[in-house]
Parts: structure tokens; C-alpha cells; sequence
């Protein structure tokens, strides 16, 4: 089974405020607002470029920052979920 | 409706209309002084028998209007005047959507505001009053009214709600500033005090607020003063808004500027006189 | 203000804005009759009274938050369908808002109306409670009565976003008289951009017409009527031969009379551009209860209304089922 | 977030920038909370509410368990429906200070508590249990 798809809305349809180390987001096609904690803007950041599985969303943030996990797959897989849930990513 | 009353309140008019004499008249003496709704009044309140019957039997007042909350219980007559104060609070917990609404109590100095919330029983209403009667210019003790373009807060100064043991600071008040007191309330013993003429005559005044305080009142608490984030700040206050959510991306703006610019502290306190000399020491610096 | 014909008036001729000389009275009946979000469209522009003009404002607003909210509870459900490869057609407001209708503008949308194919229930019904909804009732008997006879699952909500979804397969219940053709309707639904669909403008007219009628006892009927005359107008403008279409289309659904009844009401309260005959008594008694409101947003005319609740019950159902539905919930209230 | 001064790679060369450490969190931890709509803390000066134990359209016979659910009436270890609708202030008075509204006893209050607590959107009762809630 191929592995699933996620993508994000583009990030004009979000208004992002950050606070203290964390993403205060306000999300336009909702009209719902969320707390982010890392990583979850910057799986956001991963997907703005398009839809990506949860391997390539790893690589991607793996390109730009040093991670620190001792799964990082089952850990991105995790905060996927979370997002999914939120209703800011979906599976394609 | 027989009896009906108009009220303007900073910036918000009500129509109330009610069954009975009583609660219009116990409103007319309240609120002896304001002005009239001008024009058209933002929200309705209706105060009228459940049952058609229940007008003579046993009266007791259905609390309506524009909106309306379906397991709202009825109050009997002799609390008439709390079933209006009810009212107005509902219609403006509901149906306010020009500002942002804050559950707060709020003063002013100088033309900066300073703003109190917490939840029920943090003693909101009690230190406004108290500091409305101390040289500050009470602006609420119940909703705060945050501007959505320009960030400053309107006042809405309702008549103070005291209650069990906050009635002692009605000691020595003139009486014609008082409502009758209500016993056997859900809430207890209560009774209204009519915010004072400054009050009242600068209700059209908004002003810009300038520190946020999360009050927390514990016999035995020693006094004390805590930091609070800006993200925890915002948090709390979308809690302590009704309509946060319906506002929208401008609510968010509003507030996420409003937590921006502005100090927020949570203090604990055990007597009022510990709450003001707290507020004392961090006023000059906010 | 002794009844909503103001109002009425306001709606169909906003032009004549300058003849309120009492607004409190006509926003609170506007409120009660959830019409405040279409008059305060009409009346966008319109040179007003400061006050009146910044409560209006923010009821645009309102609306604006509403559709947002109503369009946001329609895509999760699509997400939450999508993989069973089943059409999913928005009902009512939701649908209306979808599809970028004057009929959505300023419109209240309360809960998410969806009509799927009956044999497509089972696997909705799992799909749904697998991401998030839950029944909101557990009563087994009203669980049977809705199974049995109704045209929709028992109502489910979602568990983080509180909003409710009502599942349709049909537009009436199974116990209605008039039998719907719910194949053609299905068939003939009409595509929205993301995957979604809505009825196609004839069967929307239909449904909207049998909802004010057959399905409630008319409560929010003026709303519902409004919906009606902007579809309508709407409609006809975008395709000259809509209303023989929609006359064609009322008669195979066995709807006929209600639509025309609709479309008299419509005509008669909102000036909608189509005479299709005089107003019988017994439409004059459908406008009277329409009407029966007062200025402080007070229903009237108590004896119309519960007539008019009694016939809601008996066009539902058949006298006999009818009497073992009130036998039931007797006994339940008694227990 | 924590940064780490430069390194150098595998290669030998230094990196360009300085490198940002990302904790990814564990699978069970939570990076998404969603602010949902409050009628909060307006609570008491709002309304003078009441919640029907349990709701009219829940079921008017049924009885209570332990854990809050519905079961049919008489099963054993469950708690008969309430002759009558439960103030806002007693409600708050259970679920904050488990103190039990009067004539109820304390397991029965437990399970009234958690029956309220279950409450859902579109239920009697409901509009009053979110009024009655407190922000953490």
C-alpha cells in the first residue's frame, strides 16, 4: 500500500502570530484559531511546497534543522494525526 | 409590552419590556441619571410569565429577548430586577458582535485603562467598585468592550453587582445609589450600586488599556505577583470572551495586539486593601 | 409593530428603508424570524441611521462568520466521505452558501444538512462515527422511529467542533404522502468545485418547498419562504424555461400543488416576478401564521400556530402511526 | 528550540549557518490545541440555568450509571433519574467541590456529575453545563 499523502491549505489562507516560541494561527477557511508548538508550523512550512508523505515532510524539515528524536518517522507521523485532526492538513 | 424602559450604557442601548410593573420601576430608580437609547436600541429584553397563568399565580419571569438560552430558569417576581440585569447580560454575552467582548471589570486613570478578569468569585466587580469610589473612573464591572480598529476599551458601566460578603463595602454609601436587596437569589444575598455621577456622565469615553490582571482571592493567600506570557494571556482572555470565535480573523488581530502591547500579571490577594496596594506598585510602571 | 409585514416589505422593496420610524421594533422581529443577516444585506448601501447602520454591519459580519463556520462543518464531512466514493449533495443553507447563491447571503445555517443515496447509509453512518460524530441521543425508540419511518439518520454531532449533521436520504419522510422520486434527485445533482454537490435548481426549489410545508409546522416559515423567492428569481434569470422545468420537475416528485403554493406565497409576500394564480382561503391562513409576530419579536396568534402544529404532525404520518407516536411518548412522559 | 554554534560536516567544511535543533516530541505528546467558543466564565451573571438529569430527549427513563452513561431503568448499580432539574449553583457545587445537591447521595451526585459532564451541544442542559464551566 502506498504510503498516504498529506497537504496543507497555502499559507495565505493562515495568519500566524508567534508568541513566546509558540504559533498562535488563525486559520481563514475555518475561522478556527490554534496554539502551535515546533514542529507543527514547520510541517505546515514542509507542505506549503506541496503534498508530501510523512517521509518527505522528515526530509524536508531534516534540510533545514538538526532533529532531535528518537523516531523521528513515528514522531511525524504523530504530529500529523494532531494536525489532521485540526483540520489544517488532510490526506490527498 | 405594559411597562417598558429604555437604557443606554457606554456604547449599548436596550428596550426592556416587561409584565409587571415592579422590575421597570426598580430599573427607574437604579438607573436614575443615564441617558436614553438614541434612535434604536441594540438588543431587546423581553421579562414576561412563562405561563400565561403564572402573570398572577405564583409570578415568576421568564428571561427573553433578541437571544435567548433554552435552559435559562425562571426567576419569581420580587428578583425582577436581577431577571433584567440577567437579561441585558445575556443579549450581550449572545448577540454583541461590534466589539470584542471581554468577561472583565475595568477602571481608568489618567485616560489609561487598566482591566481585571478572572472568573466568578476573583473579586472583579468588588475592587472596581472600590477603586471607582478611590479616584479611578469606573468603566465596568462586568463586560469589557475592546475596539476591533483601534484597540481601546469602551466602557460599559453597568450597576455594580454585590454580593454575601462583598455588601460590606456598601457601609456608608448613599442610599440613593442602592437597589433593594435581594435575598434568596441563586447567587445569594445581592445588591446593585449605581456607578457614580463621573461614572456615568464620562460613559462615552473609551480610553487605552494599559495593564491586564488576573486577580486571584483566597482567605489565606499570601499577596503575591506572577508574570503571565502574552500566549497565556491570550489564551485566558478567548476563555473569558463570548464571542472571541464569532468575531472572527478580526478578533484574533485584536486580540493578539491587544496581548502584544500590553503587560498582563496574575496577582493573589486576601483582602482588598492587600488588591489595591498590589495595584499601587505596579500601576506608575505600566 | 403588530406583525411582520414590514419586515416583508423591507425585504422585497429596500428602497423604502425610509418609512421605519421604528427600528428597535423591526431588528428584534427581524432577529426572532432569523432574517436579520438578509435585511441587513438589502439594505447594504442604503443611506441609514448611524446606530442602525452599525448593527446591520455587524450582522453582515455575522453572517460572513456563519458561512465560513457552515462551509468549513461541509468539508470535513467530505473528508470524512470522501474515501467511500459515495455523492454527498448539501442541503438547505450549507448548500446554498456553497454554491454562492443569493439565497446563502446574510442566511442563519444551524446544522449541516446532507442527502446520500438510502443504499450508501450504512457506510456514512460508519465513516462519520469513525472521525468524530457521535449520536446525540440514546433512546432506542426514537432511534427505531427515526430509522423506520424518517428520512434522515438520527441526528449526530461532531465531539470537538459541537456542530450536528443531519444525514437525508430522502427529502420527506418515508410516511409522507407525497413520495418523492429521491433516484432522479441523486441523479440529477449538480457538481460544486471540491467534490461536493448540490441538487439541481429545479429539485432545490422542491425541497425548499416541501421543507416549509409538509416537514415542521411552519416555524421559521418566513425565512424559509425568502430562501424560496431569491432561489427562484435567481433561477429564472440564469434560464428562461426554469419554470416550466420546475413545474415538470414539482409534478414528477408529487409535489405540484406545494410548489405552486410556495410560488404563490412568494409572489404574494415578496413580489417574486411569477403570478401563478390567485391566493386561495387557505393560503391567506398560511400568510396570516407567516406573519404572526410582533414587534418585540413575540410569536402571535396562538390559536394559528397550534393548528398549524397539529397538521404538521398529520401530513407526517398516517392517522393510526400517527396515534402510536403520541400513545409512546404519553407513556414516556408519564413513566 | 535551541541553537548550536557552527559545525562542521562530514566533509570538513563548515556549515553555512548555524544549525536550529528541532525536538520532534514524543508520539503521544500534543502540539495542536484548538481555542473552542466560550460562553465561560459570564456564567452566573448570565443566566440562572437548569440541567435535567438526564435529558428529556435522552430518554426521560432511563437511569444513570456510575460512569455517567444511560441504561435502562433498573439496572442494577445505576441511579434513577432526578424528579427534578438540578439548579446551575448545585451543579457547580458537584463538579467543583463534589458537594451533593440536596436529598442526593454522594455516589449517586458522582454519577449525576459525570452524566453532566458527557453533556453534548443539542442537549438539555448543555448551554448551561458550558456556562457553568471554568477556564484552567
Amino acid at each position: 500500500m502506498a504510503a498516504s499523502r498529506y497537504a496543507a491549505d497555502p499559507p495565505d489562507a493562515m495568519r500566524r502570530v508567534e508568541l513566546e516560541g509558540l504559533t498562535l494561527l488563525y486559520h481563514r477557511t475555518s475561522g478556527l484559531t490554534h496554539f502551535l508548538a515546533p514542529p507543527a508550523p514547520e510541517i505546515l512550512d514542509a507542505l506549503a511546497a506541496g503534498p508530501a508523505s510523512a517521509a518527505e515532510v522528515a526530509a524536508s524539515i531534516g534540510e533545514r534543522f538538526e532533529i532531535e528524536s528518537e523516531d523521528p518517522a513515528a514522531a511525524i507521523a504523530a504530529r500529523l494525526a494532531e494536525l489532521e485532526a485540526a483540520g489544517l492538513v488532510w490526506r490527498t | 409590552m405594559n411597562h417598558v424602559f429604555g437604557l443606554k450604557v457606554g456604547p449599548v442601548s436596550f428596550r426592556i419590556g416587561s409584565q409587571w410593573r415592579g422590575p421597570v420601576a426598580a430599573l427607574r430608580r437604579l438607573y436614575a441619571g443615564y441617558p436614553e437609547p438614541d434612535g434604536v436600541c441594540d438588543f431587546t429584553v423581553r421579562l414576561e410569565a412563562e405561563r400565561i397563568w403564572r402573570r398572577w399565580l405564583r409570578p415568576s419571569v421568564a428571561i427573553r429577548g433578541d437571544y435567548v438560552l433554552p435552559d435559562a430558569a425562571p426567576l419569581p417576581l420580587a428578583q425582577g430586577l436581577l431577571a433584567a440585569e440577567m437579561g441585558m447580560n445575556l443579549q450581550m454575552a449572545l448577540g454583541q458582535k461590534r466589539f470584542l467582548l471581554l468577561h472583565a471589570a475595568s477602571v481608568e486613570r489618567d485616560g489609561r485603562a487598566l482591566l481585571l478578569t478572572g472568573h466568578s468569585g476573583a473579586g472583579k466587580s468588588t475592587l472596581a467598585a472600590l477603586l471607582g469610589e478611590r479616584g479611578w473612573r469606573f468603566m465596568g464591572d462586568e463586560f469589557a468592550l475592546l475596539d476591533l480598529e483601534d484597540g481601546r476599551l469602551h466602557p460599559f458601566p453597568r450597576a455594580v453587582s454585590l454580593k454575601n460578603e462583598s455588601l460590606g463595602l456598601l457601609n456608608g454609601m448613599d442610599p440613593g445609589r442602592l437597589g433593594p436587596v435581594l435575598e434568596g437569589t441563586p447567587k445569594g444575598t445581592i445588591r446593585h450600586l449605581r456607578p457614580n455621577p463621573e461614572a456615568v456622565a464620562r460613559m462615552g469615553e473609551a480610553a487605552r488599556p494599559v495593564l491586564i490582571l488576573f486577580p486571584r482571592f483566597g482567605r489565606g493567600l499570601e499577596p503575591a505577583v506572577r508574570e503571565v506570557g502574552a500566549a497565556e494571556a491570550f489564551m485566558r482572555l478567548t476563555q473569558a470572551s463570548t464571542n472571541y470565535v464569532a468575531l472572527g480573523e478580526r478578533g484574533f488581530d485584536a486580540l493578539a495586539r491587544f496581548v502584544g502591547a500590553l503587560p498582563s500579571k496574575a496577582i493573589d490577594y486576601a483582602d482588598t486593601a492587600q488588591a489595591e496596594a498590589l495595584i499601587d506598585d505596579l500601576w506608575p510602571a505600566a | 409593530m403588530r406583525d411582520a409585514r414590514l419586515l416583508v416589505r423591507l425585504l422585497a422593496e429596500p428602497d423604502r428603508a425610509g418609512e421605519v420610524r421604528d427600528w428597535t421594533s423591526l431588528i428584534a422581529l427581524a432577529r426572532a424570524e432569523s432574517l436579520i443577516g438578509s435585511l441587513a444585506w438589502r439594505l447594504e448601501g442604503l443611506d441609514l441611521p448611524a446606530p442602525v447602520e452599525a448593527l446591520l454591519e455587524a450582522a453582515r459580519r455575522d453572517g460572513e462568520a456563519a458561512r465560513v463556520q457552515a462551509l468549513w462543518e461541509a468539508e470535513m464531512a467530505r473528508r470524512a466521505l470522501a474515501p467511500l466514493g459515495i455523492p454527498v449533495i448539501l442541503l438547505k443553507g450549507t448548500a446554498y452558501a456553497a454554491a454562492g447563491l443569493e439565497a446563502g447571503r446574510g442566511r442563519s445555517i444551524g446544522d449541516l444538512d446532507i442527502l446520500v443515496p438510502r443504499r450508501g447509509l450504512p457506510d456514512v453512518e460508519r465513516a462519520l462515527l469513525a472521525a468524530g460524530w457521535e449520536w446525540v441521543k440514546e433512546d432506542s425508540y426514537d432511534d427505531q422511529y427515526y430509522r423506520r419511518w424518517m428520512h434522515e439518520l438520527p441526528p449526530l454531532i461532531h465531539r470537538e467542533r459541537d456542530r450536528m449533521i443531519d444525514v437525508h436520504h430522502a427529502i420527506l419522510p418515508l410516511t409522507a404522502r407525497p413520495r418523492p422520486d429521491m433516484a432522479a434527485m441523486v441523479a440529477d445533482r449538480a457538481p460544486l468545485a471540491d467534490g461536493l454537490f448540490t441538487l439541481s435548481p429545479p429539485d432545490m426549489i422542491v425541497h425548499a418547498a416541501a421543507h416549509l410545508f409538509a416537514d415542521g409546522d411552519l416555524a421559521g416559515g418566513l425565512r424559509n419562504l425568502w430562501d424560496i423567492d431569491r432561489l427562484l428569481r435567481e433561477f429564472a434569470e440564469r434560464d428562461p424555461g426554469f419554470w416550466t422545468a420546475l413545474r415538470e420537475r414539482a409534478n414528477r416528485h408529487g409535489l405540484l400543488a406545494t410548489v405552486e403554493r410556495a410560488v404563490r406565497l412568494a409572489h404574494h409576500l415578496y413580489a417574486t416576478p411569477a403570478n401563478w394564480g390567485q391566493l386561495t382561503v387557505a393560503d391567506r391562513l398560511y400568510c396570516r401564521r407567516l406573519v404572526a409576530r410582533d414587534g418585540w419579536g413575540r410569536a402571535k396568534r396562538p390559536l394559528t400556530r397550534l393548528g398549524f402544529y397539529i397538521r404538521s404532525h398529520w401530513l407526517r404520518m398516517p392517522p393510526l402511526l400517527l396515534a402510536r407516536h403520541l400513545w409512546v411518548k404519553a407513556r414516556k412522559a408519564r413513566r | 528550540m535551541s541553537e548550536k554554534s557552527d559545525s562542521v560536516d562530514e566533509n570538513g567544511g563548515t556549515l553555512p549557518s548555524r544549525r536550529v535543533v528541532l525536538a520532534l516530541g514524543a508520539a503521544a505528546a500534543s502540539t495542536v490545541v484548538t481555542i473552542r467558543p466560550a460562553l465561560a466564565q459570564t456564567a452566573g451573571s448570565v443566566l440562572n440555568c437548569e440541567i435535567p438529569v438526564p435529558a428529556p430527549q435522552a430518554g426521560s427513563g432511563n437511569f444513570i450509571a456510575a460512569d455517567g452513561s444511560l441504561v435502562p431503568p433498573g439496572t442494577p448499580g445505576a441511579y434513577p433519574p432526578l424528579s427534578r432539574p438540578l439548579k446551575g449553583e448545585e451543579v457547580r457545587a458537584m463538579l467543583n467541590g463534589g458537594r451533593a445537591p440536596a436529598g442526593v447521595n454522594g455516589e449517586a451526585a458522582q454519577a449525576y456529575a459525570n452524566y453532566i459532564r458527557r453533556l453534548q451541544a443539542g442537549m438539555s442542559g448543555f448551554t448551561c453545563y458550558a456556562s457553568l464551566q471554568m477556564p484552567r
